[in-house]
């Protein structure tokens, strides 16, 4: 490839590996990237596809142990592999720049910001101490810091998360570089707060002429934000097309797949998400030909045995495959799930009536923190038997206390749960204990739920005995026929769970959460430790297990997409609040609630062709202060004087469905709520 | 990444305990460090069967004689044949490391166990305690009791035990503190388990790692404790003797060049405490959860 | 942070009365009765239990403790019977000489260790990592004593080029005054402590390399050298602050071990010497102010900690 | 009071404040030199290295640092010195160089009183010796300028009273019914004559070596106050001399201004107390100008330099630190190296005898009962291997001289048994002995009385059927011979099944506690104790030390027969009682001898003076006032 055309990057067979004590993983393998100025790239691909590595390779700064072992990195046509460190320095933060995912970690705890924003124009640009200050504060306005004179002596625990980001983007661009290298910048953020910042990142892009490269597991950011697209898979790039046309006439079975079990707020209901099936490979050891071949629907031997090249097939779009498809999969091919069983049973089987929870004294007295956290701040909701009930929101509106409360796990400073008739806080040791059948948890990080030095069948057995069920054999006997209903061999009983995949462990999990035939499952976060692909497998598993034995869940989720397709009716939160209730469809298609809306909006949609929408701007406030009246005011578009002085009062929008607002976005019915 | 680059999609058949000593095996140190250690106490506790000499009879006539054919080692002040002193002097400092150690982790694993699980106000009490315990110089501690006892196998162990239980129970109480968080112990709660079947299958397996890498340290530090306590003039006394009372024989004769006295005992002294803290280290890296799930 | 303050000084208020009532305990349990003590082995049993009661030490364990506490209060540690001399005199004698031993070899240990042990962090697993940590493992392993007579037999028999005692000057500064004859005291005390410093500053180390804003800082372009200045000294030196405060009790009887191997004047000597002539009240009196020191060092290691972590700051 | 006090007692360090004089009556004769011992019947010979003569040109001023004993350092000035503070190193090292004493000992290595060195003249003894007259002699004064007097003499008495009064226990010298219970009266006659009346008569010769060594004349002008800036008061008066006392004694216990308080300045010894530090027992003198002795101090400085072991001492001797040190059995093969590093090396055995303590007032495990019995006694003597201790590199190194009884060899009052061993090393004999009263012997197991009873085949009175024999034996922690002595008798004792535990003190602990008169309430604490021995004064009679009364009793020892030898020396003018006494305690075994170890000496040939100042070390007296550094 030639240096033209606004040709700024240029990767070309591209191999970087890492020498463990006793083997060596092939990370990244013969990865191809070109970058134009003003031009986003997105590489897109699975944890552990060598997405991050790419991007470490091209700053220079593969962790130790890592080489690039072949291929060529031109930057304007300079050659930057084996480049001598000291010229490297002066690319890093220069001409190239990076940000990274996660921005709690990535500033220096113990340094100002003003002074770590200085730190590249101080080195690179030469720039006086004063100067540098100078630029740090424009660069700090230009991210959208408010009162950045104030910001530069801040530190960063001080800053919120999203504000971080905001400050390593102004130290990433603080002298201009050619070339910018987002590795998953958002990730981290909540997704109000994500929509934000890539606007920003997009913006800058366009300002100041760069050429980005961004790095991300989300084919919604991508579609949104990105002008071209590789998709990686297992180190190496299997296909790289502008973004419309990768979305809508993709030729890799790969990217096709990615794209067809990523969650959509479209997906029927009914059917089954699409999933693709197995694991990425063992990158300690390759296999010989095409990586994707094991887990592709189209492999032939010739895959199996030799790898493809990666050709263009069209100009602009690139493709490494034998047996390249045509376009996205239709979602109608997906079959159906088993519609979930009308219940007899009338009445609610869950019933949560005005939940408060607040921390302090205690734990936190001792420290010197007297201030209480208002964590869950008097909220309602009931659920009707085999029905799913989602609750959405940020990270920190107490979500997750919440469903400690509900599984009594924690409990509530004042309000009660009602399960089956029975008053959870009433109950008593053994009686609580047995009451505790009905009632089972999923955890978000399936490792940590497993008791690490418990083989799975002890993991399985475990809540017959806590519950004195059945014999030995019948114990057994139980277990192996979970194992079958989540689809896992017998052979795992012996095994420990490190040895498991995310996914594998997830199964488990439910597996035990189902031991006792529980009525209701609480699941926190079921999926968000899980990559796309084994994410649709455990949710599929997830609403088939529902069908089949009647369970009512309670699936809490700050991913949207995850609650539109498990849910039937959906609780919005907000700092401790819940503010809107409706079923699906209510909060999905007719949202009340400002906040309601905004969440809608930020959610990146993989499709390019999805456009703008309204977004709430900052971020949530401090927990430990929650503003006066309506909580959501300081962020809200609609706020005024009213919403400040006085508490909003669930108002029925539509049959079951209410929402907490003085301004909402449709008229409340006329009926007022007595009692 | 939560995921790691290496997920292996058929899993091997692995045990916990099993990837724990493979990882320790593959440390060099470690398996040095356990070298050693079983090296030393073969030779201090089956030594003296192979290799027999009189430690119980003094011989003043043959007291100090340099390394010879008859006395690899030489013999001193009181003609005990030093190779065979130190295998008894070994048997006294390892056992008396081992005992400190066990006394010190069995009060402290369960100290720091109630108050983790207590908390509140019983573990804040409890806490000042260790608090204001740990700020007491342990070896000023030690030396005053020393003074008020006549120095035994047993009475060394207690006195070390008993003053060094502080740091194991500070642990354990935070890997308590931290095993009630997570994730499996909630789960196990939520299936029903009763409090005791939580403690006894979950928090004490999971802080069983904890605990042993404790023990470890803990006989590296009391066989440290007890060589100061001998060479300052609390050891054992004869017919019984640790490496810390031989050390300082030795150093009387220091000028009149019995080299014999310090170096090899000096020398198995600092080897097994080395070992040990060798094995604790490697026991800490490979029993540590977190680093696999890296 | 004021309220941090305020916290912790609260709470090392209660542990040096926690460490004050085992003094008194122990003083009362090894001691036996002060009237034993002034009136010596000769006197008569009703004469001991006479003063005993003029002097108020028949009264019951708590106003006995109150009485201690109050003379503590008032800055009283007590008097040595065999030395006829108040404690207070014959720890203030020897602060001086032992504070500039300990603090030398403090500084020192740092001074090595924080290099040390960032350059292992950053060399990690090379030869010179392995080598370094061998080493240490080696110090690590020594009795202070062993180390002590190792030092005197290569450097005072052996070459004949440094003193095998510590200075005997009643001078605080000998260590200024006499650098030959201090130089292997300070230097075995230097060694055991720069072991345990150097491995921890190098976990304490990789702990910080790990972060990403080290990455960050690289990807800026700064060099490994300004990396580790500019970032990582200042944030792996942190843990080591409260290490260096939490090893106080160590550093002392390093201290106490080095003296009277030496046979440097100060308060390990006097320990030492105390130690042999059951002299409890020097012994406990010691104990006491070293158990203070002790609880002043880990506080004043916190708020170092606190000072210099912005993150503690507004707690 | 006679004879050695135990308390004073001890190996290395012996206290004794006694001194021997062969004064006027009783012919001194022969002072049975080193070399007069019976040669070839002992291990171990009676000196260690030669004297080196005196050499180079006395030249004034210069400092020399002289070794402490590894903690023993002086800590009371008054030469009115409590039995807790007393020993070699209080008296000897410490007050002697400032305070002298009215009558001096040794001369030489002789053990006789110095008439040189004295304050005053021979005493002369009259009335039926029951009246003394000391003459001091002209020319001496206070380094005030004011002359030491007959009434310096009387204060020291006078105080002495005082501090007796007070307690019991503030004169180490003190002996219930002896001096100064002994006298009638005490007068200053004129200002150089005091007149002693005594209330009974005393051997003269023990009377001038054991009670008037102890006298020290005191600066009765200077010292006679209640308070720092206090009149002059009248010690006559027994309330003014307690006021009197209570002051200097508490100034004296007071080691912080022991440099600083003008009160210890007035000296008329050769030198005066110049630095003191508390915490390391480090003290310096200066040379007092005005001293007006036979001769004036030429060295400047005497810097007396603690240490914590022998090993460290030996170690700054080694690398040339120190002017002077006493050398360690264990250190006897480097004396090459010290002579090759430019010292002089001499020692003896000191005045006196070592051995292991026993307590015969321990009712633990009827302790008291077993060693009641002589023949105990005597098989437990048979188990020590005094010339194989000596020849043994582990103990006396060969320096050290064998000895079974109350007096060394050197003594002229001993005779020539006492290097002959009364009951050898013999292990069987041992055992037969055993076997013979009716115990059944188990080596390495229990040994087990068989046959209670007192008849003269059974165990003895108040033994039981089954006992045992288990003692515990405390030996001090510093030197390393101790332990190595100890060890050895625990050795051999175990094979024939007797127990002995074995554990270190230090010697200031050991001298305090184990102590039966001292502390009566440890008696039952320990059974056998070791630190050394008792130094004695020339006229070597036990009195105080072994008969029943005697307040240095510290085994509590008690033998009518003794107690009636003792009384005939003290009193009778035979010099044979005397000899009669050493034979009986030799083979009544109130202890268990233990050779006699040489106190060695090592001095920088830079150091140099009359042969015979240095042939007094081993007895750890010091004349300095002397010495020169060439």
């Amino acid at each position: 490839m030639m240096a033209g055309d606004g040709e700024v990057l240029a990767v070309e067979g591209l191999s970087a590996g890492i020498r463990l004590r006793t083997s060596a993983v092939d990370a990244v393998n013969g990865v191809d990237l070109l970058l134009r100025k003003g031009e986003t790239l997105g590489l897109v691909g699975e944890s552990g596809s060598g997405k991050s590595m790419t991007g470490l390779s091209i700053m220079g700064l593969l962790p130790s142990g890592g080489h690039v072992a072949a291929g060529s990195i031109k930057l304007e046509g300079r050659e930057l592999v084996g480049l001598p460190e000291r010229q490297y320095r002066r690319i890093r933060g220069n001409e190239i720049a990076m940000i990274f995912q996660d921005p709690m970690t990535s500033l220096n705890p113990t340094k100002t910001i003003g002074e770590q924003v200085a730190e590249p124009i101080r080195l690179h640009l030469g720039a006086s101490a004063g100067q540098a200050r100078e630029r740090a504060l424009e660069m700090l306005a230009l991210v959208g810091i408010a009162r950045p004179a104030e910001r530069l002596g801040s530190y960063p625990h001080e800053l919120s998360g999203g504000l971080r980001q905001r400050v390593m983007i102004a130290m990433a661009l603080s002298c201009e570089p050619k070339v910018l290298i987002a590795d998953e910048p958002t990730t981290a953020l909540d997704v109000t707060v994500q929509a934000q910042v890539l606007r920003l990142l997009h913006d800058l892009k366009d300002r100041l002429g760069m050429a980005m490269l961004l790095i991300t597991h989300d084919m919604g950011v991508i579609a949104r934000w990105a002008d071209r697209v590789s998709v990686m898979y297992a180190g190496g790039i299997v296909e790289s097309a502008p973004t419309r046309e990768l979305f809508t006439g993709m030729r890799h079975p790969y990217t096709q797949a990615l794209l067809a079990c990523t969650p959509r707020l479209t997906q029927p209901r009914e059917n089954t998400l699409y999933s693709i099936a197995g694991a990425p490979p063992d990158l300690l050891d390759p296999p010989a030909g095409c990586r994707f071949a094991a887990r592709c629907a189209h492999a032939t031997e010739r895959c199996e045995s030799e790898a493809p090249p990666l050709a263009a097939t069209r100009p602009g779009h690139t493709l490494a495959c034998w047996h390249p498809v045509d376009g996205p999969l239709d979602p109608a091919t997906t079959p159906a799930q088993a519609p979930v069983p009308d219940t007899e049973q009338a009445g609610p089987v869950l019933d949560v009536d005005d939940l408060v929870k607040e921390y302090g004294g205690g734990r936190f007295a001792l420290r010197g923190l007297k201030r209480s956290v208002k964590a869950v701040s008097g909220v309602s909701f009931a659920v009707e038997p085999g029905r799913t009930f989602g609750l959405v929101g940020e990270s920190g509106c107490g979500k997750s206390t919440l469903a400690k409360m509900i599984v009594a796990l924690e409990p509530p400073s004042s309000g009660s749960v009602t399960a089956l008739g029975g008053k959870l806080n009433e109950l008593r040791g053994r009686a609580l204990r047995r009451h505790r059948r009905n009632l089972q948890m999923m955890f978000q990080d399936p490792l940590d739920a497993l008791d690490p030095r418990m083989r799975i069948g002890a993991i399985l057995r475990e809540p017959f005995e806590a519950q004195g069920i059945g014999t030995a054999a019948e114990q057994l006997a139980a277990i192996r026929e979970l194992l079958d209903e989540v689809g896992l061999p017998h052979s795992v009983l012996e095994r420990y769970p490190h040895e498991f995949s995310g996914g594998q462990r997830q199964r488990i999990a439910l597996a035990r959460a189902l031991a006792l035939n529980p009525r209701v499952i609480v699941a926190d976060e079921p999926v968000s430790a899980l990559d796309v692909s084994v994410r649709s497998q455990v949710l599929n598993l997830m609403k088939r297990l529902q069908a089949k034995h009647g369970l009512t869940y309670v699936v809490i989720s700050h991913d949207l997409t995850v609650v539109r397709y498990m849910a039937d009716a959906v609780g919005v939160m907000y700092l401790g609040k819940l503010v809107e209730v409706g079923s699906s469809d209510d909060i999905y298609l007719r949202p009340a609630h400002p906040y309601t809306a905004g969440l809608l909006a930020a959610i990146p949609e993989p499709d390019p062709d999805a456009g703008d929408r309204i977004e709430i701007g900052s971020e949530m406030p401090s927990p430990y202060e929650p503003p006066s009246g309506c909580r959501f005011r300081t962020r809200c578009p609609r706020a005024q004087a009213r919403c400040a002085e006085e508490e909003p009062q669930p108002r029925d929008f539509d049959p079951g469905h209410s929402a907490a607002c003085h301004f909402p976005l449709r008229e409340p019915q006329v009926t007022v709520r007595t009692g | 990444m939560t995921e790691t680059a290496t997920a292996r999609p058929v899993p091997e058949l692995t045990s916990g305990w099993r990837l724990a000593v493979r990882s320790f095996a593959q440390n060099r140190l470690a398996v040095l460090g356990v070298g050693i250690i079983v090296a030393l106490v073969l030779f201090c506790f089956a030594g003296p069967h192979l290799y027999v000499t009189e430690q119980i009879t003094v011989d003043p006539v043959s007291s100090l004689l340099p390394p010879d054919a008859a006395h690899p080692l030489g013999t001193d002040a009181q003609g005990f044949d030093v190779l065979g002193r130190i295998m008894r002097g070994g048997q006294a400092s390892l056992q008396i490391g081992l005992f400190a150690a066990l006394i010190a982790t069995a009060i402290g694993t369960l100290y720091g166990t109630v108050a983790g699980l207590a908390g509140g106000v019983v573990d804040g009490v409890m806490m000042r305690v260790v608090d204001t315990l740990l700020s007491i110089p342990f070896l000023f501690i030690v030396l005053i009791a020393a003074t008020r006892f006549s120095s035994t196998v047993l009475s060394l162990s207690l006195i070390l035990g008993a003053f060094s239980w502080l740091a194991p129970a500070r642990l354990v109480r935070a890997e308590v503190l931290s095993l009630r968080s997570r994730g499996f112990v909630a789960a196990a709660t939520v299936m029903g388990a009763t409090k005791l079947r939580i403690i006894t299958r979950h928090l004490i397996p999971n802080a069983l790692g904890v605990v042993i890498v404790n023990i470890t340290f803990q006989v590296a530090d009391a066989i440290i404790a007890v060589s100061l306590l001998g060479f300052l003039g609390f050891g054992l006394n004869y017919p019984d003797v640790e490496w810390g009372t031989q050390l300082s024989e030795g150093v009387s004769y220091l000028f009149e060049g019995a080299w014999w006295l310090i170096y090899p005992v000096g020398g198995c002294l600092v080897l097994v405490v080395m070992a040990f803290n060798f094995v604790g280290d490697a026991l800490r890296d490979s029993i540590d959860v977190r680093l696999r799930r890296r | 942070m004021t309220r941090y303050v305020l916290r912790r000084l609260a709470t090392s208020a209660v542990v040096v009365l926690g460490v004050s009532l085992i003094t008194f305990m122990m003083l009362h349990g090894l001691s036996g009765s002060p009237g034993r003590a002034i009136l010596g082995v000769e006197a008569s049993a009703e004469a001991v239990a006479a003063f005993d009661r003029e002097h108020g030490y028949d009264r019951s364990l708590v106003v006995q403790y109150v009485m201690y506490l109050g003379d503590l209060l008032q800055g009283d540690l007590g008097y040595s019977y065999r030395l006829n001399q108040s404690v207070n005199d014959l720890l203030a004698e020897n602060a001086g000489r032992t504070a500039m031993l300990a603090g030398a070899a403090l500084v020192l240990a740092i001074g090595i260790a924080v290099p040390l042990g960032v350059f292992q962090a950053v060399k990690r697993n090379s030869v010179g990592d392995n080598l370094l940590t061998a080493l240490t493992f080696v110090a690590y392993s020594m009795p202070v004593f062993l180390l002590a007579m190792l030092l005197i037999q290569v450097f005072a028999l052996g070459l004949g080029i440094l003193p095998a005692q510590a200075s005997q000057s009643s001078s605080n500064f000998v260590i200024f005054t006499e650098p030959r004859a201090m130089l292997l005291p300070v230097l075995t005390l230097t060694g055991v402590t720069v072991a345990m410093y150097s491995r921890y500053q190098r976990s304490a180390a990789l702990d910080q390399l790990a972060q990403d804003y080290i990455r960050v800082a690289r990807a800026k372009g700064l060099s490994t050298r300004m990396v580790l200045t500019r970032h990582l000294l200042r944030n792996a030196c942190l843990p080591l602050v409260t290490l260096i405060g939490m090893s106080i009790p160590l550093l002392l009887a390093g201290n106490l071990v080095v003296e009277s191997v030496f046979n440097y004047p100060g308060l390990g000597l006097l320990f030492f010497n105390s130690l042999n002539n059951q002299d409890y009240p020097v012994l406990l009196g010691y104990t006491l102010v070293a158990s203070i020191m002790t609880v002043l060092g880990n506080l004043l290691a916190d708020l170092v900690v606190a000072v210099s972590d912005p993150r503690t700051q507004n707690a | 009071m006679s004879g050695v006090r135990t308390r004073r007692a001890l190996a290395a360090a012996v206290l004794a404040t006694l001194l021997p004089l062969s004064a006027c009556s009783g012919g001194t004769g022969d002072t049975g030199d080193q070399g007069a011992a019976p040669a070839g019947r002992t291990q171990g010979s009676q000196t260690f290295g030669e004297l080196p003569p005196e050499s180079g040109t006395p030249k004034d001023g210069g400092a020399v640092d002289i070794a402490q004993q590894p903690g023993a350092g002086p800590y009371y000035v008054l030469p009115i010195v409590p039995g807790a503070f007393n020993s070699t190193y209080v008296t000897y090292q410490f007050q002697r160089l400032m305070y002298r004493p009215l009558y001096w000992f040794p001369e030489g290595a002789s053990p006789k009183v110095n008439p040189r060195l004295s304050l005053a003249e021979l005493p002369e003894f009259s009335d039926g010796n029951k009246t003394v007259t000391i003459k001091l002699k002209p020319g001496y004064t206070w380094s005030d300028g004011n002359p030491v007097e007959a009434g310096d003499v009387v204060f020291f008495i006078n105080l002495v009273k005082a501090a007796l009064r007070k307690n019991a226990a503030n004169w180490a010298g003190y002996t219930p019914g002896q001096f100064p219970d002994n006298l009638d009266s005490v007068t200053a006659t004129d200002a150089s004559t005091v007149t002693m009346k005594l209330k009974e008569a005393y051997n003269p010769e023990w009377f001038t070596t054991d009670q008037l060594t102890s006298v020290v004349p005191l600066p009765a002008k200077q010292w006679a106050r209640a308070s720092a800036d206090g009149p002059i008061l009248d010690h006559a008066d027994p309330e003014n001399a307690e006021a009197i006392y209570t002051y200097l004694d508490k100034a004296s216990r007071d080691p912080a201004t022991f440099a600083s308080n003008p009160l210890w300045q007035t000296v008329n010894g050769p030198y005066r107390l110049s630095a003191f530090d508390v915490t390391t027992n480090f003290y310096a003198m200066t040379a007092n100008e005005k001293y007006t002795g036979p001769q004036k101090p030429r060295i400047q400085t005497l810097n007396f330099r603690p240490f914590t072991s022998e090993t460290a001492k030996f170690n700054q001797l080694l690398s040339g630190n120190l002017t002077m040190a006493t050398v360690d059995q264990a250190h006897v093969g480097q004396v090459r190296a010290l002579k090759a590093a430019g010292y002089h090396v001499y020692g003896a055995p000191r005045l006196g005898f070592n051995f292991i303590m026993l307590n015969f007032k321990d009712t633990t495990d009827n302790v008291d009962k077993i060693l009641g019995q002589l023949y105990v006694r005597q098989a437990l003597q048979h188990l020590i291997d005094q010339p194989g201790y000596i020849a043994s590199k582990g103990m006396y190194n060969g320096a050290a001289a064998e000895s079974y009884g109350t007096a060394p060899a050197t003594s002229p009052y001993a005779s020539p048994d006492v290097a002959t061993a009364p009951y050898p090393y013999d292990p069987a004999a041992a055992r037969k002995l055993l076997e013979e009263h009716g115990w059944k012997v188990v080596p390495n197991g229990a040994t087990t009385c068989e046959r209670p009873g007192s008849g003269p085949t059974e165990c003895g009175e108040g033994i039981p059927q089954g006992q045992t024999i288990t003692f515990n034996l405390f030996y001090r922690s510093e030197p390393q011979l101790h332990s190595a002595v100890s060890t050895a008798f625990a050795s051999e004792a175990r094979k024939l099944g007797i127990s002995i535990s074995v554990a270190p003190k230090t010697f200031s602990f050991l001298i305090q506690n184990y102590n039966v008169p001292a502390a009566p309430d440890k008696a039952g604490e320990w059974a056998m104790s070791t630190w050394g021995g008792f130094s004695i004064t020339p006229y070597p009679t036990m009195t105080g030390t072994f008969d029943s009364e005697g307040s240095g009793n510290v085994g509590a020892y008690s033998d009518a027969k003794t107690d009636e030898l003792i009384r005939a020396s003290v009193h009778g003018d035979d010099r044979d009682a005397v000899k009669a006494e050493i034979e009986h305690l030799r083979t009544n075994l109130p202890v268990l001898w233990l050779p006699n170890a040489h106190t060695i000496w090592a001095w920088k040939d830079t150091l140099s003076g009359p042969q015979e100042t240095f042939a007094a070390l081993p007895t750890t007296v010091l004349t300095p006032e002397y010495w020169y550094l060439k």
